[in-house]
């Protein structure tokens, strides 16, 4: 049978697109606007995308050796890690703006907090069951040398 | 002097999240991750609270405490109910970027034009469409694994289903593009609402095709979607902490899902494209072949006097929440001298490590959960195989029917064990719809009946021999 | 024999000390002199500082997985990743600066370069002799399954 | 634009330079890293050198063919010659970093005070400070390495030594606070060189003390030193690629002189404060102990005889340039269907890795280089070792020593074999500088001379035998 077109993809790669845009535009548009009105101090995008790009190598590396013993732990991790969009919940909901946008923000900072309690809790819970028969003894080296060799 | 510190702050932050998540890679230090991770996220909250602009207090607080109040019941949901709410969390995370963006956007267009800068806006508009079909998508994901009664479980699909999604999300893409071209024309106070209209729309409508089985795979796509949602928010909000937790985040949930796509020999795209989910179709004109079904008590026999039995559980030992059964056999086998292992699929059940949590849950040691290919080495010396409620995992086809569906994706080899007992309710396929050899071979004995009675009845039946 | 003091500690010390001012002090001085006076728009120090903090852990992940066959070969590839100081030195050299200026690049530039030829050059170099005596086959799956299920 | 490309470009730089290292980890993919390395520095040069503000191109020709022409030679230095090239190495990027450093204070000086902000000056002050006494330190490190005449090689040490250096080092970071404060005071014109000169000095005086035995640590430190001080310019230049790159580096030094310090089993301080490359006391007030000293003949025959032989190749094969007879070697008992296994020591010879290139170089395989841990399991079961130049490595004291220096470090264990043969030429110790009880055991037999000469003549003697 044919391959369908199937959503998930689409949506990837919208998702693709979107970051690539991310990446591209602003670098196009500063060309054509040059130095914009007196805007705000355009945030350093090239920071930003270094900072991305590392921390998705260290992602990729760090994720990678997870034992697979703690898969479903490490889902509810990282589930309660993206709750980090409560930094921006808080400004929201905090600084001096209208309310209509500090109500929006309240509701955002409802969800995430919602995320940070139950994510971290619930990956607790679960990592405590992870038992050994025995208190894990770590194969403790034959007995360190004293300070070995300053004579 | 207040920024430096809060950036000095989401620097340790960062390197915290960074640490927790490198910890998970052994059980040993696995819980000091969450302390870690918990210890950053704290850090996060209180370092931005802290920040001069912060001036309101009250909203903080009763969003905080009411945040708090429905998160802690919600993790101590039982831990069959795990993926549902891992999925309805990234709903929430999803709800949460989302309306961050658009306040964001609302508050900058009340600001004067000059703040809806190219980069901003091209990142607001990325946020917003991650966000909200994150939300709905995960919600939707979440009801259909809850199994609640008005959302249809089948795969919904129809002709064109496919273009007119992909011409949905087009559309908010090309709004997204002239908002960020032109944020301020007349018509964007219409565009922008429109964009989050469709993108909500899109994330019901890309979960609707999906079966109930290939969601752990879809939601964990949603995963890293939630992240790029936080990446995408720190580009907003120019903050380097939420580029690095939401990348890692994301990373998190591509790689997963890759191995689940893996451990089931499928491309990425085969899952995304293959239609598993589907109608699973009754194996046509196959000669009608034969069970040997079995009675507990000379199953009990059997097992008494093996030597090594491999225990492979599967997603029916996860719904019939057997696991506690499944220890107590456990310990009546160790007691009689007998070795017990357990065979773990990376893909058995419905979650990766799935099987590991449940059995944890029973107490059993770690250390007796046995990865695939170390226990295949010994499969040949197994006295006992016991199955249950595991199917496609154990498959035999995956090796030697170039045909299958299943065809190169690596089993657990239950067939090469001396006897082998498989408890499961019917002569029903499993996930991917297809027959398994292992039933019919002759070594094969079937205990019909749910998981959790048919382990019971073996735990009673092996205590009653050793009772007299 | 009691703890002597010695050299090398002691420029270790130095050198995480000068790196903490390097990440303490500007922030202190900007706290000092606010919005010093119409000067160079601040080079945004915390996006190195993260910068600098991912791609230590990046490093610090990614060397100890290097084999231990190639830690001589490592050693000179670091080495020539080092010379990444040409960077700085082609902008010095190049750009229209006062003679003198320019004259310590140009020595800077030929620094770097012999470093960036004789490093790649010399690692390759060692590499090649890596030898397995069969060609290295990998194990290659019994068979790939013509796109496993798409029915 | 050409601003946003050459960014870009240094992006994908910073991703390369990171695959260059990861690919690092197997030898299969490790040339690929040379490549992906060598491609990302090529981007650098090129897009750097395609700024707009770059706009002389005859001195950046001529300085960069100089270097070139310079380069390609050091690229051709003998394998035992690859320590000082290394170094001399790190004293180039040394002094580049402090040379760029010291060219953009007085640009900005001559531009005006308010170039001068308090983060450049920090960066630039780390940049000098770093980069010239990796300069001279290296500089020296690699003058000892080769043994250049007019340079100690023994370490000089005086009484205060520290003390003084410590207070130059002191004066230096003052001196440097003080420009950071004020950058353009009355004195600065003076304070800046001053700076300078003290780094140079320091780095002299750093090296002094060290024999020439720890030096492949120290080198390691210099290599990070080197690293660091990229950092700092990436600080001064606000370049990020300059950064990474740098971390890279400098992780790169402190693990690898760490791990130098764990196969050691001394710790970092230790190392550096222990004194070990000084005087090699004589062990005092032992007995006069014999060994047992063979003829090649006789070895011959019993290698001849072996099923399993492990060689232990240490320092003493290295000077002695002997890889290539050892190949002939290898392949003599080879073709005499005996199994040859060569067991590498982390920290045999002087470099993390020195034996497994030279053995390379011979064109032995890869695959036949066994680490400590693995080849330990098989010593029992081997009929002869054959230690070759190698003595602290195989020191059984390591295990059963408890007041030996070396107590504690792992070592391959050779006293395990049925027979030992050890080749070295004289009675004298290895780098720790202690008795080798090993040599004096039963089963252990010595064929005293260089290796190159000795190994040469068991292969005349085994192509004799199999000649007639
Ligand atoms: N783990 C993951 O991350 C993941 C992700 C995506 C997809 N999958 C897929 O899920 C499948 C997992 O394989 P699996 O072997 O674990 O499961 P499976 O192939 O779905 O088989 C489960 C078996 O359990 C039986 N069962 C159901 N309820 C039961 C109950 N209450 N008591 C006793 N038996 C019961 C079913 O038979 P009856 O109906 O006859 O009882 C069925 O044959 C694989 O195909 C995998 O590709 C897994
Ligand atoms: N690899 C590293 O990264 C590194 C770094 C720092 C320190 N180290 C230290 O270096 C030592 C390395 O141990 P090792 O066993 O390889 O070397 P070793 O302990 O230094 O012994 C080398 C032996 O080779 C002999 N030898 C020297 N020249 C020879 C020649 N031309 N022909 C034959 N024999 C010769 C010497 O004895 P004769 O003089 O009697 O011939 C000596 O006993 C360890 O102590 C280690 O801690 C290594």
């Amino acid at each position: 049978m044919a391959r369908r077109w199937n959503l998930p993809a689409i949506a990837m790669a919208a998702s693709a697109l979107t970051l690539t845009m991310l990446a591209v535009l602003p670098a196009l548009a500063a060309e054509v606007a040059p130095a914009a009105e007196a805007a705000p101090p355009d945030a350093d995008l090239w920071s930003m995308l270094f900072v991305f790009a590392l921390s998705t190598f260290i992602g990729i590396g760090v994720i990678g050796r997870v034992s697979r013993l703690l898969h479903t732990p490490l889902m509810s991790l990282t589930n309660a890690i993206s709750a980090i969009a409560v930094v921006g919940s808080i400004l929201v909901t905090g600084s001096d703006y209208p309310v209509e946008i500090r109500m929006l923000g309240a509701i955002a900072l409802f969800a995430s907090m919602t995320n940070i309690v139950s994510g971290f809790l619930i990956t607790d819970r679960m990592l405590k069951m992870f038992k050994t028969p025995t208190p894990p003894k770590t194969p403790a080296p034959a007995a360190t040398p004293p300070d070995g060799g300053a004579r | 002097m207040m920024h430096s510190i809060v950036q000095f702050a989401y620097l340790v932050a960062s390197a915290l999240f960074i640490l927790a998540l490198y910890w998970m890679n052994d059980p040993k230090t696995a819980r000091r991750g969450v302390v870690s991770g918990a210890v950053a996220m704290g850090i996060a909250v209180l370092s931005t609270w802290a920040l001069p602009q912060v001036v309101h207090h009250l909203w903080l607080i009763i969003a905080a405490v009411a945040g708090v109040a429905v998160g802690i019941p919600l993790s101590r949901v039982s831990l069959t109910a795990v993926p549902q709410r891992t999925a309805l969390s990234h709903a929430f995370g999803g709800l949460a970027a989302g309306l961050v963006g658009t306040a964001k956007y609302y508050l900058w267009v009340g600001e004067g034009p000059e703040q809806l800068t190219t980069l901003r806006m091209i990142a607001i508009v990325a946020e917003i469409i991650l966000g909200f079909l994150t939300f709905t998508g995960s919600l939707l994901a979440a009801g259909k694994l809850q199994g609640i009664s008005w959302i249809p479980q089948r795969p919904v699909t129809f002709k064109g289903q496919n273009f007119m999604n992909l011409g949905l999300l087009g559309i908010a893409v090309a709004l997204g593009v002239l908002l960020v071209v032109q944020p301020t024309g007349p018509w964007s106070a219409y565009a922008f609402p429109v964009i989050i209209v469709l993108a909500l729309l899109f994330g019901v409508l890309l979960i609707i095709p999906i079966g109930g089985a290939d969601m752990p795979t879809v939601i964990s796509i949603l995963n890293a979607y939630a992240g790029l949602s936080a990446v995408a928010m720190g580009f907003v909000l120019d903050n380097k902490l939420l580029i690095v937790a939401g990348a890692l985040d994301g990373s998190s949930g591509f790689i997963l899902s890759l191995i689940m796509c893996r451990a089931m020999n499928r491309s990425f795209t085969n899952v995304l494209f293959g239609g598993f989910g589907q109608i699973a179709a009754p194996v046509a004109g196959a000669e009608v072949r034969q069970y040997k079904s079995e009675t507990i008590e000379s199953a009990t026999q059997v097992l008494e006097q093996a030597s090594l039995v491999v225990i492979i559980p599967g997603y029916g030992m996860a719904v019939a929440q057997a696991q506690h059964r499944v220890r107590e056999l456990y310990d009546q086998l160790v007691r009689r001298g007998i070795t017990v292992k357990f065979a773990i699929h990376p893909v058995a059940g419905r979650m990766p490590g799935h099987m590991n949590v449940l059995l944890a849950e029973a107490n059993i040691p770690y250390t007796d959960l046995v990865e695939m290919d170390d226990i295949n080495r010994d499969m040949p010396q197994c006295d006992v195989a016991l199955v249950i409620g595991a199917n496609d995992v154990v498959n035999p086809a995956a090796r030697n029917q170039k045909d299958s569906p299943i065809y190169g994706m690596p089993i657990i080899e239950a067939d090469k064990a001396r006897t082998v007992y498989a408890i499961k309710r019917s002569k029903n396929p499993g996930f991917a719809g297809i027959d398994n050899d292992l039933y019919f071979q002759d070594r094969t004995y079937m205990l019909f009946g749910d998981a959790k009675a048919v382990v019971g009845e073996l735990v009673k039946s092996l205590a009653g021999d050793s009772g007299h």
